[in-house]
C-alpha cells in the first residue's frame, strides 16, 4: 500500500473543498473524503496484517523514501509499524466523526472543513513519518489550523484560548525542534548527519547528548499531551473550541505528543529515558491525581472532560515512563482509547450544548428523559472514561497498571498505586456529571421540547462507539498489533541497559 | 612657548567657548550668533594652519550662506526674542553624561594611538592644484564627485522649492 | 612654529567640538538649533580632515577635497532641512521635535 | 470432559437479551420485553440446573474429589508472555452452585417483575438491565482468571448502578446509585491493587495456577511473596487483604457497607436479586474462590473473620431500629453475609477443619432463597400500600394471605428455627465458630437472637399490629406472576436445608459428613425463640412498650437508629477532606498557580515587548541617543572586549 496516499488524499479533499459552493457541497466532499480516509485506514490495517501473515518481519512495512532536501540529508521517508497503524486508525475514526458532528456548521463552512481536513493531513503525515524533519514538518501542519479553528469558530474567550494554545504548542514545537536538531547533529553516517529514525535507532547517540536533548524532545512532545505543569492550554483550549475542533484536539492532537514521546524521545534516546524515567513518572502521577481532583471541582462539562483528559493522558506518560513492555503497550492502547473516548465525550457535550445552550452541570438535568440517545452516548462516554470493562478505557488502563506494577521499584509502585486510586476519583466526577446532567429531574421546561440526535450525529456517535467497543470487547487484535512495535522499543531500552 | 602656540590656544578656546554657548543659549537668535562666531573661529583655525583657501570657503559658505539661511528661517518661524523651551532635565543630564564619557573615551583612544607626523615635509596648498585635481580624470581626479555634488546641489535646490512651496488650496 | 602644536592637540579641539555638537543635538528641542548642532559636528569633521591631511599626508590633497565636498553638501543639507522645517512649521505651527512624534511604531 | 461446551450459553443468553432489549426493546417490543427476558433466562436457568445435575450426579467424583473442569478458555489480552487475561469458564462445585442460585433467583425476580413493573415506561430498559446484571454475575462466578473476575466484578457494579438508579428522575435514587458505585469502586481499588500484588508474585492471573503456586510452600513464588514486605506485613498478606477489601465492598462489610441501605432506592425486585442473593455474596464467593491461598496466610483470614463478625453484630443492632422495611432487610442481609464471612474466616483447609467453609457456602445457598423471598414479599407489600414505612402498614395478613405465609416461612428460616433452611446452615456456622474461636461464637450467638427479634418485629409490624387501613382502589395481592415466585421460593426456604451441600462443596472437594448435634443446637434455637417471643410481646399488638424500651436505651438507640453515624463520618471525610482539602485546592492551584505561571510568562513577554515598543517613541532625539549609545557600546565592545 502506498502510504503517501494518506497525505495526498486529505490534501486533495482540502483543495476540492476550496472550490465548492455552499454548505451542502462542502460537507458532502468532506464526508466523502473522510469516509475514504476511514476505508483506507481499515485497508491499511488489513494489508498490514497480510504483510505480517506472509512473514514480513521487518520493523517497518510499506516503507518509501525519496530525497527531499539533499544538502541537509532530509528525506521524505515514510513507513508504518503496528503503533502507527493504530494511531492512523484512531485518526480516521475521529476525523469522520468530527466531520459528521459539524454537519450544520453555518459560518464560513468552507474554511472550517478545509482546516479540519488539513489538520488530519498533518496528523497522518506525522504518524507515518520516519524522518525527523518531515515528522516535525507535519507536527507544525497540525498545529496552525487549531489556532484558526478556535480563534474563528470558538466560543467564550476564544481569542485568549486560541492564543494560549497556539503559543504553548508552538513552544512545545520549539523544544521538539531543539531536541531533533540535537539528535541530528549527534549522528554521523559517513560524515553526514541524518534525520532518519531508523538510522538513528541503529547508532548509539552519546550519553551526554542524550541526557541533554531528551528533556527537550520529551517536554516538547509532552506539552502536546498535557504534561504537567504544561497542561493549562488543555482546559481553555478545549472549552473554547467548536465541537469538532475539541474532538480533533483531544482525540488526535494530544496523541501526536504521546506518539512523539514514544517514537522520538524514548526510542531514539533510550539511555536518557532510563535516566529520566523517575521525572516522567513523577510528573505523570501528579498529572493523573491532580487532574482527577481538579476535574472534580469543575462545573462546565467541557472543562470536566478537558481536565479528565489531563488525567487520562497522564496514564500515557506513566506508561511510557515505566519502561516495561506492558506499560508501553498500555500507553499506546490508552492513546487510542482516550482518543476515541474523549472524541465521543466532546461530541456528546457538543450535541447537548447545541440543544440546551448551556454546558453548566448545575443548569442541566434529566436529559435522559427528553433526549435519550444523546444522553446514552454521554453515559457511555462517561463509563468508558471511568474504565468500565467492555469499553476501551478499561483495557488500556489495566494494561498500564499491570505494566507499571512490573517495575519493582518502591517509588514506581507508589506511583502506580496513586494512579490506580485515580480510578475512584474518576468514578466520582463522572458519576457526578452524569448523575446531574442526564439523570435527576428536568431542570428547565424548555428541555421538554428538545429533539434527539439527527442522523449525522447518530452516525458519528455510532462510529466512535464501534471503535470503543471493538477495543473493549476484543482487545487482543489491537494488543497484537501494537506489541511488535513496543517490542522494538523495549529492545532499544534493553540495549541501553546492557551497554551500561 | 611660541606665539603660534598661544594663538592656537586662543583660537581653540574661542571655538569651543562659542560652540558651547551656541548649544546652550536660551534665545535662539543668540544661539545663531554664537554659532556664527564659532564658525568664524574655525575659519581662523584654517588660517592658522595656512590653508587660506579652505578658510575662505568656510567663511563664504558657512558664515555667508548657511548661517544667514538659518537666521532667515528663524525669522520665518520664531519670535526672535523668545526664550526657547528648556530641554528636559533628565535628558540633559543623561546627554551630558553620555557626551562626557564618549569624549573621554575617544580622546583616550586618540591619545593612546599617538599620531606622529610621518615626515616633516612642509605642506603647501596651491589653489591651482586644487582646481587641476578637481577636474582631472586621472587616478587622483575628483571629477566624478564634483559632478555628483553639482547634481546634488541642483536636486537640493529643486527639492527645497518643492517642499517649501505652499500646497495649492483645493 | 606649527610643529609646536601636535596633531593630537588639534584633534582634541575637533573632538570637543564634535561632542558639543552632539550634546546640542540631544538637548535642543528646537529644530533649527538642532540643525546648528549638526553644523558644528560637520565642522569638527572638517577640521579633522584638514589636520590629517596637513600633518600626515602633506603630499596629497584628499583631505582638502573632502572638506570642500562636505561644505558643499552641508550647504545643500541646510537648505533642505530648513525647507522641511518651514513645512513642518506650517503644518504644526511649531518646530519643536517633541511635537512631531508621528514617526513611531 | 468437554461435554460442557453448552455452558457458555448460560451467560451468553442474558447478554444477547440485553443487547436486543437495550438497542431495540424500547421501540419495537416494549410490552413483550418482559416475556423475552424471562424466557431467555429460563433457558439459562434450565441449563444451569442441568449442569448441576450433570456435574454432581452424572460425572460425580473422580478419586473422591470433584474435579475442576475448564471447558472453555481463550486468551483475551496478553499482558506479557506469562501474564494474560483469559476468558474462560470454570466448572467446579462452587461455580455450579452459584450458577444455580443466580439463575434461579434471577428467574424468580424476572417473573415477579412481570407483575411488579407492569406499566412502567422503561419496561424494556428494566429487563435489559436485569439481563445485563445476570450476565455479569454469571460471568463473575464462571471466571477462570482473577482479572476476568475483576472485569465482571466491575460490570456487576455498573449494572447495579443502573438498576439502583432505575428511577433516574428521583434525586435520592441517583444519589444512592452513585454512592453504591463509588463505594464499591473504592473497594475495587483495593481489589485491583491486590490483584497486581498477587499477579506480580505469582506471575499469573489464572486462578488454578495462582492457587497452585501460592499454596505450595516450596515454590519460588510463595517465597517472593512472603519475603517481600511493606510496613512489616508480607506481600501475600497485603495482596489477600486488599483482595478481601474488594470483596468487603461488594458484600457490604463494615466499614464499606454504607451503600447497601441506600441502594434500597432501586425497584424492590432488583433488591431481591442484587442485594439478597447475588451481588452481595460476590465477596464471599471471592474469598471462597481464593480460599486455599487465604488458608496459607492466617493474618489475612483473621481480618476476614473479625470484619465479618463485627459486621454481623453491627448490622443486627441497626436493623432493630430501622423503620423502613427494606432497610431492615438490607441490614439483615449485611448481618447474614457477616456470618458467611466469619465462617470462612474460622475455617481451615480440608477435612473436618474445613467445616466453616462448607457452612459459609451452605448459608450462602439457603440465604439466597429466603432472603430473596423476603425482599419479594416486601415488594409485594410495597406494591400494595405504596410505602416503605412500617407505620403505613399493619394487619395485612387478611389482605395478602400468600405473601403472609411465605413471609412467615422466610422469617422462620432466617431466625434459624428447625426445620427451615436457615437452621441447618446457621447451625453449621455456629458449630464451626464454636470449635475455633469462642469470641466470634458468642457474637454469632447473640446476633442470631437479635436476628430472630428484628425479623419478627418486621413481620408483626407488617402483618399484625393494627387493622389495615388501606386507601385507593385496587388492593389485590398482585398478579399471578407475582405470587408464583413467592410460592416457589417459600417452598425452597422450607426445603433447601435438606440439600446435602456438605457432600458437594467443601474446601478440598472431598465430601464432609455432618450431623446435627442436638445438644449444641438447643442454645441457638432457644435464643431464637426467645427473640421471637420478645418480638411477639412487643409488636404483635399495638402498645407503647417499644417506645419505652427505645427510650430506656436512650443514646444507644438513637445512635443505632442513625446507623451509628457512619454515613455522617463518610460525608465529613468526603465533603470536608476530599472536596475541600484536596479537590478545591487542586482546582485553585491549577487555575491560579500553574495557569498563573503560564499567564505570568505571557504577561512578562508582553510587558517586555511593551517596553521595547516604548523605545520606538517617534522622538528623533531619543533615537539619536540610542544610536549614539549603540555606537559607543559597540566601540567599547570591539576595542576592549574582543581581542
Amino acid at each position: 500500500m502506498n502510504l503517501s496516499l494518506l497525505i495526498i488524499l486529505p490534501f486533495i479533499t482540502a483543495i476540492v473543498i476550496l472550490f465548492c459552493n455552499g454548505l451542502k457541497q462542502v460537507r458532502t466532499v468532506a464526508l466523502i473524503g473522510s469516509a475514504v480516509q476511514l476505508i483506507m485506514a481499515i485497508m491499511l490495517l488489513i494489508q498490514y496484517w497480510n504483510e505480517r501473515a506472509i512473514g514480513n518481519i521487518s520493523q517497518m512495512v510499506f516503507e518509501y523514501s525519496c530525497v527531499w532536501f539533499a544538502p541537509l540529508n532530509i528525506n521524505f521517508h515514510i513507513g508504518v509499524d503496528g503503533i502507527s497503524v493504530a494511531m492512523i486508525l484512531l485518526t480516521a475514526f475521529v476525523v469522520i466523526a468530527g466531520v459528521l458532528v459539524s454537519w450544520t456548521m453555518e459560518t464560513l463552512n468552507k474554511e472550517f472543513f478545509f482546516l479540519l481536513i488539513f489538520l488530519s493531513m498533518g496528523a497522518y503525515g506525522f504518524f507515518i513519518s520516519l524522518d525527523l524533519f518531515t515528522l516535525f514538518f507535519f507536527l507544525e501542519v497540525a498545529v496552525i489550523p487549531k489556532f484558526l479553528l478556535i480563534g474563528i469558530w470558538g466560543s467564550g474567550k476564544k481569542e485568549y484560548s486560541a492564543m494560549k494554545l497556539a503559543l504553548m504548542l508552538m513552544g512545545g514545537s520549539a523544544l521538539v525542534f531543539v531536541g531533533l536538531s540535537g539528535l541530528y547533529f549527534n549522528t554521523n553516517i559517513n560524515g553526514t548527519h541524518s534525520f532518519d529514525v531508523m538510522q538513528i535507532s541503529k547508532m548509539h547517540i552519546p550519553l551526554e547528548a542524550q541526557l541533554l536533548f531528551f528533556p527537550f524532545a520529551f517536554v516538547g512532545f509532552g506539552i502536546f499531551t498535557a504534561l504537567f505543569p504544561f497542561h493549562t492550554w488543555v482546559p481553555d483550549g478545549h472549552s473554547s473550541a467548536p465541537t469538532a475542533a475539541s474532538m480533533f484536539l483531544a482525540g488526535i492532537s494530544m496523541k501526536l505528543g504521546g506518539y512523539g514521546c514514544l517514537r522520538v524521545a524514548t526510542y531514539l534516546m533510550p539511555d536518557a529515558a532510563h535516566a529520566y524515567s523517575w521525572v516522567i513518572i513523577l510528573l505523570a502521577t501528579i498529572a493523573i491525581i491532580y487532574g482527577a481532583f481538579a476535574t472534580m471541582m469543575q462545573t462546565d462539562l467541557k472543562y470536566i472532560n478537558a481536565y479528565s483528559s489531563v488525567s487520562h493522558c497522564g496514564f500515557v506518560l506513566l506508561g511510557i515512563g515505566m519502561l516495561t513492555q506492558t506499560s508501553i503497550t498500555g500507553a499506546v492502547l490508552q492513546m487510542v482509547s482516550h482518543g476515541l473516548m474523549t472524541a465521543l465525550f466532546f461530541a456528546a457535550i457538543g450535541m447537548i450544548y447545541s440543544r440546551t445552550h448551556t454546558r453548566m452541570v448545575e443548569q442541566l438535568g434529566g436529559l435522559l428523559k427528553v433526549i435519550p440517545f444523546i444522553s446514552s452516548v454521554f453515559v457511555i462516554a462517561g463509563l468508558c472514561s471511568l474504565g468500565l470493562p467492555g469499553f476501551s478505557g478499561f483495557v488500556a488502563e489495566m494494561t498500564v497498571f499491570m505494566g507499571s506494577w512490573q517495575n519493582p521499584d518502591t517509588m514506581y509502585r507508589t506511583a502506580t498505586i496513586l494512579a490506580c486510586a485515580s480510578i475512584v476519583v474518576t468514578a466520582v466526577y463522572i458519576l457526578r456529571a452524569a448523575g446531574k446532567t442526564v439523570m435527576g429531574p428536568i431542570t428547565d421546561e424548555h428541555y421538554f421540547h428538545l429533539t434527539d440526535a439527527t442522523w449525522n450525529e447518530k452516525l458519528a456517535a455510532i462510529i466512535l462507539i464501534t471503535g470503543i467497543v471493538a477495543i473493549g470487547v476484543a482487545p487482543f487484535w489491537l494488543n497484537d498489533l501494537v506489541t511488535p512495535g513496543t517490542e522494538q522499543i523495549m529492545q532499544q531500552l534493553a540495549q541501553a541497559i546492557s551497554l551500561k | 612657548m611660541g606665539a603660534s602656540k598661544i594663538i592656537f590656544y586662543i583660537i581653540s578656546t574661542f571655538i569651543l567657548g562659542t560652540g558651547i554657548l551656541a548649544v546652550t543659549a536660551t534665545k535662539i537668535f543668540r544661539a545663531a550668533i554664537w554659532l556664527l562666531f564659532s564658525l568664524i573661529g574655525i575659519a581662523a583655525l584654517y588660517f592658522w594652519m595656512q590653508l587660506e583657501f579652505i578658510a575662505a570657503v568656510q567663511i563664504i559658505v558657512y558664515v555667508g550662506g548657511i548661517v544667514v539661511l538659518i537666521i532667515f528661517s528663524i525669522f520665518l518661524t520664531q519670535k526672535s526674542g523668545d526664550e526657547m523651551p528648556k530641554p528636559l532635565q533628565q535628558r540633559k543630564l543623561f546627554s551630558l553624561f553620555a557626551v562626557f564619557f564618549a569624549f573621554a573615551f575617544t580622546y583616550l583612544l586618540i591619545h593612546q594611538y599617538g599620531f606622529y607626523s610621518s615626515n616633516p615635509q612642509p605642506f603647501e596648498l596651491k589653489i591651482s592644484d586644487i582646481g587641476m585635481q578637481m577636474l582631472s580624470t586621472t587616478e587622483h581626479g575628483f571629477i566624478l564627485p564634483f559632478e555628483v555634488v553639482s547634481m546634488l546641489l541642483l536636486a537640493a535646490m529643486i527639492g527645497c522649492i518643492v517642499i517649501a512651496m505652499k500646497a495649492k488650496t483645493e | 612654529m606649527i610643529n609646536e602644536i601636535t596633531l593630537t592637540d588639534i584633534l582634541f579641539v575637533s573632538t570637543a567640538l564634535f561632542f558639543i555638537g552632539v550634546y546640542g543635538f540631544f538637548t535642543r528641542r528646537n529644530m533649527i538649533t538642532m540643525l546648528m548642532s549638526i553644523e558644528l559636528i560637520l565642522n569638527s569633521v572638517n577640521i579633522n580632515f584638514v589636520a590629517f591631511n596637513k600633518y600626515l599626508f602633506p603630499q596629497h590633497l584628499d583631505g582638502i577635497f573632502f572638506t570642500i565636498f562636505i561644505i558643499t553638501i552641508a550647504a545643500a543639507e541646510a537648505a533642505v532641512a530648513i525647507a522641511i522645517i518651514i513645512n513642518l512649521y506650517r503644518s504644526h505651527r511649531s518646530i519643536d521635535v517633541e511635537d512631531a512624534s508621528e514617526l513611531k511604531y | 470432559m468437554n461435554n460442557y461446551s453448552y455452558i457458555s450459553l448460560i451467560p451468553l443468553l442474558p447478554i444477547a437479551t440485553f443487547l436486543l432489549l437495550g438497542l431495540f426493546g424500547r421501540k419495537y417490543f416494549s410490552s413483550l420485553s418482559g416475556i423475552i427476558g424471562t424466557l431467555s433466562l429460563s433457558v439459562s436457568a434450565f441449563l444451569s440446573i442441568l449442569t448441576a445435575y450433570k456435574y454432581f450426579f452424572v460425572d460425580g467424583k473422580v478419586n473422591g474429589v470433584f474435579q475442576q473442569i475448564i471447558p472453555l478458555k481463550y486468551t483475551w489480552l496478553q499482558f506479557s508472555p506469562t501474564i494474560s487475561i483469559d476468558m474462560g469458564i470454570v466448572v467446579d462445585p462452587l461455580s455450579v452452585m452459584m450458577l444455580v442460585v443466580i439463575t434461579f433467583v434471577s428467574l424468580m425476580v424476572h417473573v415477579f417483575s412481570l407483575g411488579y413493573m407492569k406499566g412502567e415506561e422503561r419496561f424494556a430498559t428494566y429487563y435489559a438491565f436485569l439481563s445485563l446484571f445476570t450476565f455479569s454475575m454469571l460471568g463473575l462466578v464462571l471466571s477462570t482468571n482473577i482479572f476476568q473476575m475483576y472485569m465482571f466484578w466491575e460490570l456487576v457494579g455498573v449494572s447495579s448502578f443502573l438498576l439502583i438508579g432505575y428511577y433516574f428522575d428521583k434525586p435520592s435514587a441517583v444519589a444512592a446509585a452513585k454512592k453504591a458505585f463509588i463505594v464499591t469502586r473504592f473497594a475495587d481499588l483495593g481489589f485491583l491493587i491486590g490483584i497486581l500484588i498477587l499477579a506480580f508474585h505469582a506471575e499469573t492471573l489464572d486462578f488454578q495456577t495462582l492457587i497452585a503456586r501460592l499454596t505450595d510452600p516450596q515454590s519460588s513464588q510463595i517465597l517472593s511473596s512472603v519475603t517481600s514486605s511493606l510496613f512489616g506485613v508480607s506481600a501475600l498478606t497485603w495482596g489477600l487483604t486488599l483482595v478481601f477489601m474488594g470483596g468487603a465492598g461488594k458484600s457490604a462489610m463494615f466499614p464499606l457497607h454504607i451503600w447497601l441501605p441506600d441502594a434500597m432506592e432501586g425497584p424492590t425486585p432488583v433488591s431481591a436479586l442484587i442485594h439478597a442473593a447475588t451481588m452481595v455474596v460476590a465477596g464471599v464467593y471471592l474469598v471462597a474462590r481464593l480460599f486455599p491461598v487465604y488458608c496459607f496466610d492466617v493474618s489475612a483470614l483473621q481480618v476476614v473473620t473479625y470484619v465479618g463478625a463485627f459486621s454481623a453484630l453491627l448490622a443486627a443492632v441497626i436493623a432493630c431500629t430501622q423503620t423502613d422495611i427494606k432497610r431492615v432487610l438490607a441490614y439483615s442481609t449485611m448481618s447474614q453475609i457477616g456470618y458467611m464471612m466469619f465462617s470462612l474466616g474460622v475455617s481451615k483447609y480440608g477435612g473436618e477443619e474445613g467445616l466453616g467453609y462448607m457452612a459459609s457456602l451452605f448459608h450462602l445457598f439457603t440465604h439466597a432463597f429466603f432472603k430473596s423471598l423476603l425482599f419479594l414479599g416486601a415488594g409485594s407489600v410495597i406494591h400494595m400500600v405504596h410505602s416503605n414505612e412500617m407505620k403505613d402498614m399493619g394487619g395485612l395478613r387478611k389482605h395478602m394471605p400468600i405473601t403472609h405465609i411465605t413471609f412467615l416461612i422466610a422469617c422462620l428460616a432466617i431466625a434459624g428455627i428447625p426445620p427451615f433452611a436457615g437452621f441447618f446452615s446457621k447451625e453449621e456456622i455456629l458449630l464451626a465458630a464454636f470449635h475455633s474461636n469462642k469470641l466470634v461464637f458468642f457474637v454469632a450467638l447473640f446476633t442470631s437472637g437479635l436476628t430472630a427479634f428484628y425479623m419478627f418485629r418486621l413481620y408483626y409490624s407488617i402483618f399484625w399490629k393494627k387493622a389495615a387501613h388501606l386507601h385507593g382502589e385496587h388492593h389485590d395481592e398482585g398478579t399471578f406472576t407475582m405470587k408464583i415466585p413467592l410460592v416457589i421460593l417459600g417452598a425452597c426456604a422450607l426445603l433447601v436445608g435438606f440439600v446435602p451441600i456438605s457432600q458437594f462443596i467443601t474446601s478440598d472437594g472431598i465430601g464432609l459428613e455432618t450431623h446435627i448435634d442436638v445438644i449444641f443446637s438447643i442454645t441457638p434455637v432457644a435464643l431464637a425463640i426467645a427473640g421471637i417471643l420478645l418480638a411477639t410481646s412487643l409488636y404483635k399488638n399495638e402498645n407503647d412498650r417499644p417506645i419505652k424500651i427505645s427510650l430506656a436505651f436512650g443514646k444507644f438507640y438513637e445512635a443505632a437508629h442513625k446507623k451509628f453515624y457512619i454515613d455522617e463520618v463518610y460525608l465529613f471525610i468526603i465533603q470536608k477532606i476530599i472536596f475541600n482539602l484536596i479537590g478545591r485546592p487542586a482546582a485553585w492551584i491549577d487555575k491560579n498557580i500553574v495557569d498563573g505561571l503560564m499567564n505570568l510568562l505571557a504577561f512578562i513577554t508582553a510587558e517586555f515587548s511593551e517596553f521595547f515598543k516604548g523605545l520606538q517613541s517617534g522622538k528623533v532625539q531619543s533615537y539619536a541617543l540610542y544610536f549614539f549609545a549603540g555606537i559607543f557600546g559597540l566601540a567599547v565592545l570591539f576595542i576592549y572586549l574582543v581581542k
